[in-house]
C-alpha cells in the first residue's frame, strides 16, 4: 500500500537518528523491561484471548484499579511536588511544565495533518484519532516509572504534575480542529445543495458539553485531586501520621505494582480482541501507532532534556507524550464526532500503540534520552 | 382495577447516547424512565466498542402516551440511527393508575 | 409449536419493596420471577433515595396468567403505591409451554 | 414515522446455555440481540444452582421477524426445556425502522 | 424562621459552656484534623459532584471497602480487647459497656422530642431521624479513631466493642416508639371516622422484621462477628502466625488508611449530591444536623469520662454517640415507617451530621473530653 | 439407609489404619487449626446465612480476590520453582509431578465407581460427581498451605506446580467416561425402541468443547500464566525491582491471609445455603463427600511420600487431592451431562467436603503424613 512506505522511510530515518551503534544498548533495555510481570501480564492477557481462555477480570476490579492508579499517581506526585517547592520553589518546575503544555498543543496537529493528508483519513477520523494521540495514556506513565525506578534512574519528582497537565489540551485541540473543519465542509457541501446542516446547533453543544467532561473528567479530577491532597498533607501533617497514607499509594510499593499487574492483564484481555481488527484499520494506521509515537516520543526526550529534566524524567516524558488516550478520548470524541468510526481510534491507540510503548517505546525513549545527553 | 392503555418506548444502543435520550424523553413528556445495563451484539456493533473503561450498551424504556412516544422514538431516530449503534421499539402495555403518566403540558 | 397467551407483570420500584412482591407473587400463583438491578427516575423519586449503600431500584417481572396478573398488580397498587416510588404495567407475552405457568391452585 | 410489526422474543435462563442461543439465534436470523444478567426463581430452579462463581440467570432478547421468533423458540424448547432452567415467550413489538432488521437470506 | 433562634440559642449556651479561650486550641485542632487526606478526600467528592466532574466509584468498590472497615473494626476491636481482658478481665470494660447501652437509648428519645415537639415534624418523619441519629456511622468511627491516633492519644482498646453495642438500640427504639405513636394517631383518627385501619396487622408483622433485620445486619455481624474471632485468635494463635491478619486488619495501617480516603470520596460525592435537598429539607432540620450532634456528642463524651474513660476514648465515644446512621437506619426506618420521607433523614445525616462531624465536631469532642478532664 | 452402613464401616476401618494413639494429636492439630481466622470466617459465613443474617459479599469483590489468589498461586509457585530449578534442576520434581498426574486420573475413576456401584446413582449423575472430586479446590490448597507454614512445616517448593497439574485430567477423565456411558446407555435403549438418539451429533462436540473450555479456563491460565511470569521474572530480574511482586503476591503476606479470610467468609455464606439442601441430597452423598476425600487424602500423602515430598508437601498434596472443584467442574458438568443434577455435586463439594476439609481434613492428613513417616 502507497501510504506504508512513508513508514518505512520514517523508521530508516529513526535508525540513522539514532545510531546503529545504539541497537546493542536498546535490545538489552528491552530485555531488562520485557521479562518482568507487567509486560508479561499484558502478554499474558493478549495470549489468553487469543486462544479462547478463560479469564475474566469483573470491570468494576478494573475501575478499581484505575481510581487506585490514578489517586496514587496524583498523591505521590503532589507530596514530591511539595518536597521539591520545599527545597526549590517553582525554579525547577516551570519550564518542563511549558515545554509539556507545548507539547500537548503540538501532538494532536501533528497527528492530524499524518493522518489527513499522509493517510488521507476523513477529517472526522483525522481529528477524532488525533484526539487520542495529543491525550496520554497514564497507565503507560506507570510502566514508564517503574521501567526508570527498575533502572536506578528515577524520574523528577514533579512527573505526575506533567502528565496531569498533558490530559486535557490534546484531546480539546484535536475536537475543535475537528468540529471546526467538520462544519466547514458541511457547509460548503449545503452551498453545493447536498446536505441541509440541520444539526448545526446540535453539534456546537455538545462539543461544549465534551470539552468540559474531559476537563472534568475522572483521570484529571482524582490525578489533580489528589495532587493537591498529596501536596498540603505532605506541607501540614507530621511524618509518623503521614506514613500509612504514603505507603498505600507509593508508586514504587507492592499496592500499586501489584495493581498494575492485574490491570495489564485486562488491558491484554482487550487488546487481543482488538487485534481482530488490524485488518480493517488496515496497514496505514498500524504503522501510524508505531511511527508517531516513536516521533512524539522523541519530541518529548528533547523537549524535557531542553527544559532540565534528568534521565528518567526525559525517559518519562518522552512515553507519556508518545502514549494515546483510551479513556478520556474514546466518548469526547464518540459524542462530538459521531462520523468518526471508533474502531480506527481505539485499535491504534489500544492494540497498536499501548503494547509498542509497554514492550519497545519505554526502552527506547530510554536510549533516545540517554543519546540526546540526559542524565 | 383501572389500567390505562399507554406505550412502552425500548431504546438499547451506546451508553454515550442514554443521557441525552433519557433528558430528552423527560422533556417530550415521559414521567420518568427505567435504565439498564446489558451487552449486546448488532449490526453496527463494531461501533460500540466493547472495551473495558469504554462505550457500554445500555437499554432504556419509557411508559408513556402514544403521542409522546412517537416524539421519542422521532428523536431517536432522527438523532442517533444513522451513526450509533442502536435499536429502538414500541409495544402495547396496560398501566396501573396509568393516568398519572400522562403528564397533560407534556410537550 | 403450542404458544399459550399469558400476561407479563412487570413492576419497577424502590428495592426495599421487592423481595416482599416477589414472595407474594409466588403465593398468587406465579411459578416464579425474574429481577434486575436498574436505575430510573421517575415523579416521586426524591423517595427513592439514590444513595451509595443505600436504596436501589429494581424491575420485577412475572408471567402468569391474566388472573394472577390482576392479584398481583392489585396487591403492589394498593400496598405500596401510596407511600413507595413504583410503577406497575402488564402485556401480553405467548409462552412456550406456558400450561406449566398456570398453576391449578393458585390463589 | 415508519413502524415494523416485529416479535420480541425473550428467553430467561441458566447463563451456560445463552452464549449458544445468542449464537443460534443469529444464525437464524437476527440481526443481534440484548443480553442482561438477572436474578430468578422458577419450577427448576434448583438445578440453576445459586453459588458465586457458579451459574447465573441471564436474559436475551431478539427483535425479529414472526417466522425467525418461531424457529428460535422451537430451538430453545427442544433443546433446552427438558434438562435446562429457562422460560421463554414471545410479545408484539412495532420497531423503528424494522426493515433492516429482517434478513432477507436468515434462514 | 422561628425554630432556628432556638439553634441560636444552643449555639451561645454551647459556647458558654466550652469557654471562648478553648476557642483558639479548637481552631488548631480543627486545622490538625482538616489538613489530611480523610477529610480532604471527602472534600474532593464534594467538589467533584458540585462541578458536575466525572468521579465514579464503582458501588461495589465501595460496599467492599465498608465491608473490610467494618472486619478490620471488629478484628482489632476483638485483639486489643483480648489483650484487656487478659490484663483486667472485664473490670475495665462494664462501665464504659452500660453507659454505651444508655446513651444508645437516649439519644433516639431526645432527637424524636427535639424533631416532634421544637421541629414540629410529624411522628413517622421524626421516628425516622431519630432512628438515625440514635444509631452510629461506623467510618465516622474510623475517622474519630484515626484522629486521635493521630494525636498520639490513642483510645481505650475496647472502643470498638461500643462501636457494635451502640449500632442496635437507637433504631429500635426510635422505630417501636414511631410504630406504637403512628398506631395510635391512626386508631385516633380512625375513630374519628377518617380512615380504615386496614394495614394494621401487616405493619406489626414488619416492624418484627425489620427489628431483627437490623440486629442481623451487615454492621452488626461483621463487626461483632469479627470481634469475636479477633478475640479468639488472639488467645489460641501464636504470634508469628497471627501477624498476617493483624497487619492486614489493622486500623493504623496502610490499607485502613487507604481504603478509608477512597470511601471517604464517595461519600462526598454522594453528599455534594444530597446537597441540593438541604434547601428541601429547611433551616431547621440542617441546624439540627448540626446542634444535635453536639449535644449528643457531649453527652457522649461526659458519660465517658465518668465510665473511666482515657482522652481519647472519650473523644472517640463522643463521635459516635454525635455520629448518625446512614446505612443500617435507611431500609429498616423505609419498611416500618413508610410515610416518613427518606429525603429528610439522608439528607441531614448525610450532608449535614456527617460532613460536620468529620471537619469540625471530632476536634470539639476532643476539646471537650480534654475540658471534661479526662487524660 | 443400606449404603451409610458401608459409610461406618469405612470410618471404622479409617480407625483402625490410623491407630487410636493418633487421636490425641489430631485434635491437637485440629484446635491449631479450628481456632484460627479463616476457618472462624468460614463458620461465620454458615452462621450468618442459617440465621438470615444480613453479610452480603459482592460478587466481583469475590471474584477479584479469587483472581488474586489464583495469581499469587501461580506467581509464587514460580518463584519458588526458579529457586528450586537452579538449586537442583528437575531432579526433585519430576517424581511428584507424574504421582500427581497418576492421582488425577486415578481419583475421578475411584468417586465414579463408588457412586454408581455403591450409591446406584445414575451415570450422568456419578460422572457429574467424579468430575468434582477428580479435580481440585485451590482455596483448600491455600488454606492447606496456611496451616503447615503456621505448623512451621512449609510444603516443597514446586507444589503449586502440582495443583496446577492436578486440575484438569480429573474432569476431562469423568466427562469422557460419562458421555461414552450415556451414549451406550442411550444406544442400548434406542435399539431397545424407547429414545431416538437425535442428540447424539450436538453432545460430542460440546464434549469436545467443554474439555477445551476446561483446560483454558480461568483457575488454569491464572495458575499456569503466573507461574511462567514468576519464574522468568525470578531468573532475570534483580531482587530489588523483584521485591514489591513479591510482597504483594506472597502466600504468606498479610492480602494473602487477609483475602483468604474475606473468601471464606462468602464461602461460608454460599455453603450455609446449601445446608438446606442435604436433606435432598441423601445420606450417601454426604458420606461419600466425607469418606471420599479421606481415602483420596490418604492416597495422596502416601503416594507423596513415595515420590519424596516433605511432611508439609505430603499434606498439602492429601488436602489437594481430597478436595473437590466447584468452581471449574460445574458449567463442564452442565454442559456436557445435562440430565446430572447440579444440585448433587454442588451441595457434596461445596456443603460436605469443603468444610470438612477446612476443619478437619487438613490436620487429619497432616497426621496422616506423620504416620506414613514424611518429615
Ligand atoms: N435484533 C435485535 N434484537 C435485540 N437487540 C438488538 C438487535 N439488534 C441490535 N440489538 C441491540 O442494539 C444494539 C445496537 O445494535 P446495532 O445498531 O445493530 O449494532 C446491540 O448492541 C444490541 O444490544
Ligand atoms: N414513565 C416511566 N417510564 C418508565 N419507568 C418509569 C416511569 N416512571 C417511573 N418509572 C420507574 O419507576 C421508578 C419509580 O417511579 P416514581 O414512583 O414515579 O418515582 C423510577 O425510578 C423509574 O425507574
Ligand atoms: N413465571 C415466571 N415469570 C417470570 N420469570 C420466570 C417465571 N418462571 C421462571 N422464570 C425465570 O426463568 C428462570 C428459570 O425458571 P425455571 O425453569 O422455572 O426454574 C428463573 O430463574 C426465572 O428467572
Ligand atoms: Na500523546
Ligand atoms: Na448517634
Ligand atoms: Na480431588
Amino acid at each position: 500500500m502507497h501510504s506504508s512506505e512513508h513508514g518505512l522511510q520514517l523508521l530508516a530515518a529513526l535508525f540513522a537518528a539514532t545510531g546503529g551503534g545504539q541497537l546493542s544498548r536498546i535490545l538489552e533495555s528491552l530485555e531488562r523491561n520485557l521479562l518482568t510481570p507487567i509486560p508479561l501480564c499484558f502478554l499474558l492477557g493478549i495470549i489468553c484471548t487469543r486462544i479462547h481462555g478463560g479469564i475474566k477480570i469483573p470491570k468494576e476490579l478494573y475501575y478499581s484499579i484505575a481510581i487506585f492508579l490514578l489517586m496514587s499517581i496524583g498523591f505521590i506526585g503532589g507530596h514530591e511536588l511539595a518536597h521539591e517547592y520545599q527545597a526549590h520553589g517553582v525554579a525547577t518546575i516551570w519550564k518542563p511544565a511549558l515545554a509539556t503544555l507545548f507539547l500537548g498543543c503540538v501532538t494532536p496537529i501533528t497527528s492530524f495533518v499524518v493522518l489527513r493528508y499522509l493517510g488521507r483519513m476523513s477529517i472526522a477520523d483525522s481529528a477524532g484519532i488525533a484526539a487520542h494521540y495529543g491525550s496520554t495514556s497514564a497507565v503507560t506513565y506507570a510502566v514508564a516509572n517503574s521501567f526508570v525506578e527498575q533502572s536506578q534512574h528515577p524520574a523528577n519528582s514533579f512527573l505526575p504534575t506533567l502528565v496531569t497537565l498533558l490530559e486535557c489540551p490534546g484531546i480539546a485541540i484535536a475536537l475543535v480542529l475537528g468540529a471546526a473543519l467538520s462544519a466547514k465542509e458541511r457547509a460548503a457541501k449545503a452551498a453545493a445543495g447536498s446536505i441541509a446542516g440541520i444539526r448545526g446547533p446540535g453539534r456546537e453543544s455538545k462539543l461544549g458539553e465534551a470539552l468540559y467532561e474531559v476537563m472534568t473528567g475522572q483521570s484529571i479530577m482524582l490525578m489533580a485531586g489528589l495532587l493537591v491532597i498529596g501536596f498540603i498533607s505532605t506541607l501540614f501533617m507530621d511524618e509518623k501520621a503521614f506514613q500509612p497514607f504514603y505507603e498505600f499509594f507509593q508508586s514504587k510499593g507492592m499496592l500499586f505494582r501489584g495493581a498494575l499487574c492485574i490491570f495489564l492483564l485486562e488491558m491484554g484481555l482487550v487488546a487481543g480482541e482488538r487485534l481482530g481488527d488490524l485488518v480493517k484499520v488496515g496497514p496505514f494506521l498500524v504503522a501510524f501507532g508505531i511511527f508517531m509515537p516513536l516521533i512524539h516520543g522523541f519530541f518529548g526526550v528533547s523537549m524535557g532534556h531542553l527544559a532540565g529534566l534528568n534521565l528518567g524524567g526525559c525517559t518519562v516524558l518522552g512515553a507519556i507524550v508518545a502514549s494515546a488516550s483510551y479513556i478520556a478520548a474514546p466518548p469526547a470524541v464518540r459524542l462530538t464526532l459521531p462520523e468518526a468510526n471508533p474502531t480506527y481510534s481505539i485499535t491504534a491507540a489500544l492494540a497498536v500503540t499501548f503494547p509498542f510503548n509497554i514492550a519497545f517505546g519505554i526502552p527506547i525513549y530510554y536510549e533516545m534520552a540517554r543519546w540526546v545527553g540526559a542524565q | 382495577m383501572q389500567l390505562y392503555p399507554l406505550k412502552l418506548v425500548t431504546v438499547v444502543g451506546e451508553s454515550v447516547i442514554m443521557e441525552d435520550i433519557a433528558e430528552r424523553g423527560i422533556k417530550l413528556g415521559a414521567s420518568g424512565y427505567t435504565l439498564v445495563d446489558v451487552t449486546g451484539h448488532g449490526a453496527r456493533s463494531t461501533r460500540n466498542v466493547s472495551m473495558s473503561g469504554g462505550a457500554r450498551t445500555q437499554k432504556i424504556e419509557f411508559v408513556v402516551s402514544g403521542e409522546v412516544a412517537v416524539d421519542i422514538l422521532s428523536y431517536v431516530s432522527h438523532q442517533y440511527f444513522e451513526h450509533y449503534a442502536c435499536i429502538a421499539w414500541l409495544s402495547d402495555v396496560s398501566v396501573v393508575r396509568g393516568d398519572q403518566y400522562v403528564k397533560p403540558g407534556g410537550r
